[in-house]
């Protein structure tokens, strides 16, 4: 269970919310919806522990997270704008040795299975990353939910630059980690494609 | 605790604000009495004639510049341990007096060079490790200026102030580390013990006089560098924050 | 008092030049910080909106 | 719960580094080059006098091998930090000085290395002899990780910044001057005939220092940059 | 149409990077505290002797302003080419190679003027006399500009040429020894008493020769980064 | 009129297309679909000359553009996905310093109606860009549209990271170009809200 507790941030000199009390209980996706600069992926980021909170606390399982900093850190999964792969490396050795890091397990089949999973041609899989299409980029970055047995997936707009059918592809793998009774946290400008009783929404007032 | 009242910098400021005349007078008394036992009274060294004189600037200006980084850095520390933003300012406060009594000291003592030594500069340990002090106040300064967020340009200051704290005792000890000019050329000092004396009392007189100075100068530095950040209006007085999140 | 006149004073018996230049380094290193400090200060208050009454 | 022993993400990171040091050869051979070209230089400005040559020796290759760590250094954070691995890094479930630990050493592997091991060949171009080589390399392989320990600290506090390339520069080099001076002094010392021994200790000392705080410095800048 | 005059596009490119290095005004007092900082580090290495300090001084200034455009020129177009600023630059209605001109003067005003301008008083530092602190200055102002404009060759090639990094060292570096060879040569031959004049034209000869090729190269080097 | 001729591309060894025959009239958006990696990045960087094609040509107004590239490239804006703007710089900066670069108009009071135009809050505008959220920056990045009285726009994923109401003002805007006789060419995993007597489609087939 995720909570946040009289959570209030600071950018700058602008306060972007302050007072949000949340709770998502496992089985849930949290969709964070909102205008631009309303401060959605700096509540993602605090709840990551990326960034600390001007005030309040972020709980989980009941405890606040900057006390289990690295009990936290081995449950969840976050992709953020950024897409955080290499680019002189393969799609496939980005991936292994990024698992290898986390401690997800990760051979050489399960790696090419999680990419063609989130949909990427067997002809790219050993291309550098960077000639890849910005799409193709982005699928090789949410290849990682197909190799990650976490609780917790914070995603920060994972649709964009996504054709349709991986649109697809991930809200399936979404439904699939919700089922398994995961929490997810999702900023995203569209409407997500699961049924509605799996998904709260929070509405960022800018 | 009562420290605690004034650790909010809004708080401090009024403080430091009737603190700054007291600490400016007792500046201004040392300091000239100091110059007057320096100048007039104390009589001519009979080694390097009156060049010597330099030292009651030299000296004081050179201790300073190595005090106030280890201060600096105390500050920044507790910034960092206790989350404490008054700290930050007080160590943002300190580093353009420190950097200038380092200038001073490299400049007095450059002043001093030529006559005694016969050049402008020379590569010894003292003088480079005071002009390495010198660029690490200019780290810390343009560290602090190249990051735009307040609060990461206060932790990231931080910590390089900490990290430089290192090289301090190396500064102070490299005179005896590495054979150098510096220290063969103030032996005069101990030759006629009752000048010694006069001499001293002087040096330490403006060494005084140079403490009280700095605080004077840094305490109404923090009042600016408090009036710049309160001013900004989310960091302002605490009631009126909510009001500027529900004004959107 | 040590000196016979200002301008053996002033002659700092042959080093004047150093010294003088020490001094009066100083001197100016002390005012320009002073100065430096006092516009900003009155640079901050201009735009302080009247936190300082609130306060003081 | 799906935690990576401590030993393998240190071995998980510094095996990504080096893939991709190996990806990018010319990184390797770029410190390389930039040594010899500094090296060689000097013999050029300054004339080809056998004994200058050999007083001003060490300190040189010295510098040139300082300067060659500098100018890598703006490598190993920087790009990471770009394309959002270091937020990756930063959220693994491991303390972060450890990781900071293994990406400094696949640094030091890809362009510290290379320094030492070319240095005697450098060292004979400036006239240096047998045992002076051998203090040279000793004081190098002593030397080159703290430089890039201490270097490590400074590449994550300007992560971000405009420029920071000399800003990196200018905010690491007042650290780096005493392992320069120990350094450089245990090849005069010993030119000298007076031994190295007691510089090469303190540079051992130097060593030890950087490697138990740098970690903690380097991972609490990293934190702050990535706020 | 809207195609600004060729002038008008010039001035608007020196415009706008030196907009941004006032922006961060730490630019300029960087490259000059860098050069400061370079030039100390040898006499810490190589020992305070001023006789050995006053030979080696010209090479050591000259490595010095080298490692400082190095440092800074790495840095020109990459950051324009993350952002995307570039292509729209490319896709200006007016020749390449003169916006190219416009970003290393631009360059060159924020990172290698203030060095010229500091260079006196370092080579006093390392007991240099009036007529070879002239000739240093001299030889600075006609070489810096040189070391910019074969350096934006390094750096757009940087950008784009794949895993040959490599090619850009052996390409670059060698390009800046005849330089710091007439450079530092120009200096140490009017301390001799033999008069610069010979070594600052070649110099200049340098300067035009790289002024008339380099925005080609450069141009060039680009269009291929961004293919 | 811009006319593509027998194009084809080539990346790496892949063939993307090829023999492409399209011809845009003035008034006419085309709009570029198709799943991710196909080459509608490739082909937009191709209409910008930027790319160069394997084989055939494009025609702008009748005439090959690589022997009119001064020409071609004053009567173009081109928004890639990179943003091109200067995170150190504000958005008014960004925005006239780019401006007057490519010779378009723009003063303050026009710099400001345009940032406002495209739905960025006043008090952003003065905030150096790399503060930003995704969306903002992105905006800033579209306010060219506001100041360009360009002929053609080439646009690669324009409503990325954007919210509703920022689509909704970069489609009327699109229209109003379209309206005065101009040609757009979009790349967009969307639909864009436009009258489909406006818009021409090419589907690009990995
Ligand atoms: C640019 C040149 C110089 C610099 C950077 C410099 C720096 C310093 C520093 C940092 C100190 C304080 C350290 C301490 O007290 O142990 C100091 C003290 C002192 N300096 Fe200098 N100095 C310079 C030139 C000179 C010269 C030319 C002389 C005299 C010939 C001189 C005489 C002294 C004396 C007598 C002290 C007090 C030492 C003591 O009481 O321990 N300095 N200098
Ligand atoms: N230093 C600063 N000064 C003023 N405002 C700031 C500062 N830093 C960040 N901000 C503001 O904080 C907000 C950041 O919001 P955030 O990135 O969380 O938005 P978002 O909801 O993710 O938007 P988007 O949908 O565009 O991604 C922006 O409105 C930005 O203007
Ligand atoms: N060197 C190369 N070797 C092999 N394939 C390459 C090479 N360079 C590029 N490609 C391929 O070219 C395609 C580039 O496509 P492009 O960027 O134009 O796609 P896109 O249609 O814009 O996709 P997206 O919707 O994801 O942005 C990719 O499929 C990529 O794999
Ligand atoms: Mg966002
Ligand atoms: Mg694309």
């Amino acid at each position: 269970m995720l909570q946040t507790v009289a959570l209030s941030c600071l950018r700058g000199d602008r306060r972007l919310f302050s007072d949000l009390n949340i709770t998502v209980q496992p089985g849930t996706l949290l969709a964070v919806v909102g205008e631009n600069g309303s401060g959605k992926t700096s509540l993602l980021r605090m709840l990551t522990s990326l960034l600390s909170p001007e005030e309040g606390a972020i709980l989980w399982q009941g405890q606040d997270i900057r006390e289990q900093r690295e009990q936290y850190c081995a449950q969840l999964t976050y992709i953020g704008h950024l897409n955080g792969i290499k680019d002189d490396l393969t799609a496939m050795e980005n991936l292994s040795l990024s698992a290898s890091l986390v401690g997800d397990h990760c051979d050489g089949p399960a790696a090419h299975a999680a990419l063609e999973a989130v949909g990427l041609r067997r002809q790219a899989h050993q291309l550098p990353t960077k000639v890849l299409s910005q799409g193709q980029k982005r699928r090789v970055a949410l290849a990682r939910l197909w190799l990650s047995a976490r609780t917790l997936w914070l995603l920060d707009e994972p649709f964009t630059s996504l054709d349709t059918a991986a649109t697809g592809l991930v809200t399936e793998q979404l439904h699939a980690h919700l089922k398994r009774g995961g929490i997810a946290v999702v900023v995203t400008h569209q409407e997500v494609g699961l049924p509605s009783g799996l998904v709260q929404r929070l509405r960022m007032n800018g | 605790m009562n420290w605690s009242k004034y650790s909010a910098p809004l708080a401090f400021y009024p403080l430091a604000g009737k603190m700054i005349p007291w600490f400016s007078a007792v500046a201004a008394l040392a300091i000239a009495v100091g110059l007057y036992i320096g100048l007039l009274v104390a009589p001519t060294d009979f080694q390097q004639g009156d060049s010597y004189r330099i030292i009651f600037v030299h000296v004081p200006a050179a201790w300073m510049s190595m005090f106030l980084y280890v201060v600096m850095a105390i500050w920044a520390g507790v910034g960092m341990g206790l989350n404490a933003r008054l700290s930050f300012m007080m160590a943002q406060a300190i580093a353009p007096t420190g950097a200038m009594f380092t200038f001073l000291a490299l400049l007095t003592g450059a002043m001093w060079g030529k006559p005694t030594w016969g050049a402008w500069w020379v590569w010894d340990a003292r003088l480079t490790s005071e002009l390495i002090l010198l660029f690490q106040y200019a780290g810390v300064m343009l560290l602090r200026t190249s990051i735009d967020d307040l609060r990461r340009a206060d932790r990231a200051s931080g910590v390089l102030a900490l990290v430089g704290v290192v090289n301090i005792p190396i500064i102070y000890f490299s005179v005896k580390w590495w054979n150098t000019l510096h220290q063969g050329a103030s032996v005069s000092m101990t030759a006629a013990p009752k000048m010694a004396t006069i001499m001293l009392t002087a040096m330490l007189l403006m060494t005084f006089g140079f403490w009280m100075y700095s605080i004077a100068v840094i305490l109404s530095r923090v009042r600016c560098v408090i009036l710049e950040r309160e001013s900004q209006p989310a960091w302002g007085n605490p009631s009126a924050a909510p009001e500027v999140a529900e004004a959107r | 008092m040590y000196w016979g006149s200002v301008s053996e004073f002033l002659a700092m018996g042959g080093y004047g030049l150093y010294v003088w230049t020490s001094f009066i380094a100083t001197a100016l290193g002390i005012t320009w910080e002073v100065l430096a400090l006092w516009r900003r200060r009155a640079a901050a208050l201009a735009d302080s909106r009247g936190i300082v009454r609130s306060i003081e | 719960m799906n935690r990576p022993s401590l030993w393998e993400a240190l071995r998980g990171v510094v095996r990504r580094d080096l893939l991709l040091a190996m990806r990018r050869r010319s990184d390797v051979v770029m410190s390389v080059f930039f040594l010899v070209i500094v090296a060689s230089l000097f013999p050029l400005g300054v004339g080809p006098e056998p004994a200058v040559l050999r007083t001003i020796g060490a300190g040189v290759l010295w510098v040139a091998a300082l300067l060659a760590c500098l100018l890598s250094l703006g490598r190993v954070f920087t790009a990471d930090y770009l394309d959002g691995v270091l937020e990756q890094m930063v959220l693994i479930a491991q303390p972060l000085p450890v990781l900071v630990v293994g990406k400094v050493f696949a640094h030091w592997i890809v362009s510290g290395l290379p320094v030492v091991l070319l240095s005697p060949l450098l060292g004979l171009q400036f006239g240096l002899d047998g045992e002076a080589l051998g203090v040279l390399v000793l004081s190098l392989l002593l030397g080159t990780p703290t430089l890039s320990m201490i270097g490590a600290i400074g590449a994550a506090l300007v992560l971000g910044v405009r420029g920071s390339g000399l800003l990196v520069a200018l905010l690491v080099l007042p650290l780096y001057v005493p392992v320069l001076i120990f350094g450089a002094g245990a090849v005069t010392s010993s030119m000298a005939g007076i031994g190295g021994e007691a510089n090469l200790s303190l540079l051992g000392a130097c060593l030890v220092l950087s490697l138990f705080f740098s970690p903690w410095a380097t991972a609490a800048a990293l934190r702050i940059a990535l706020e």
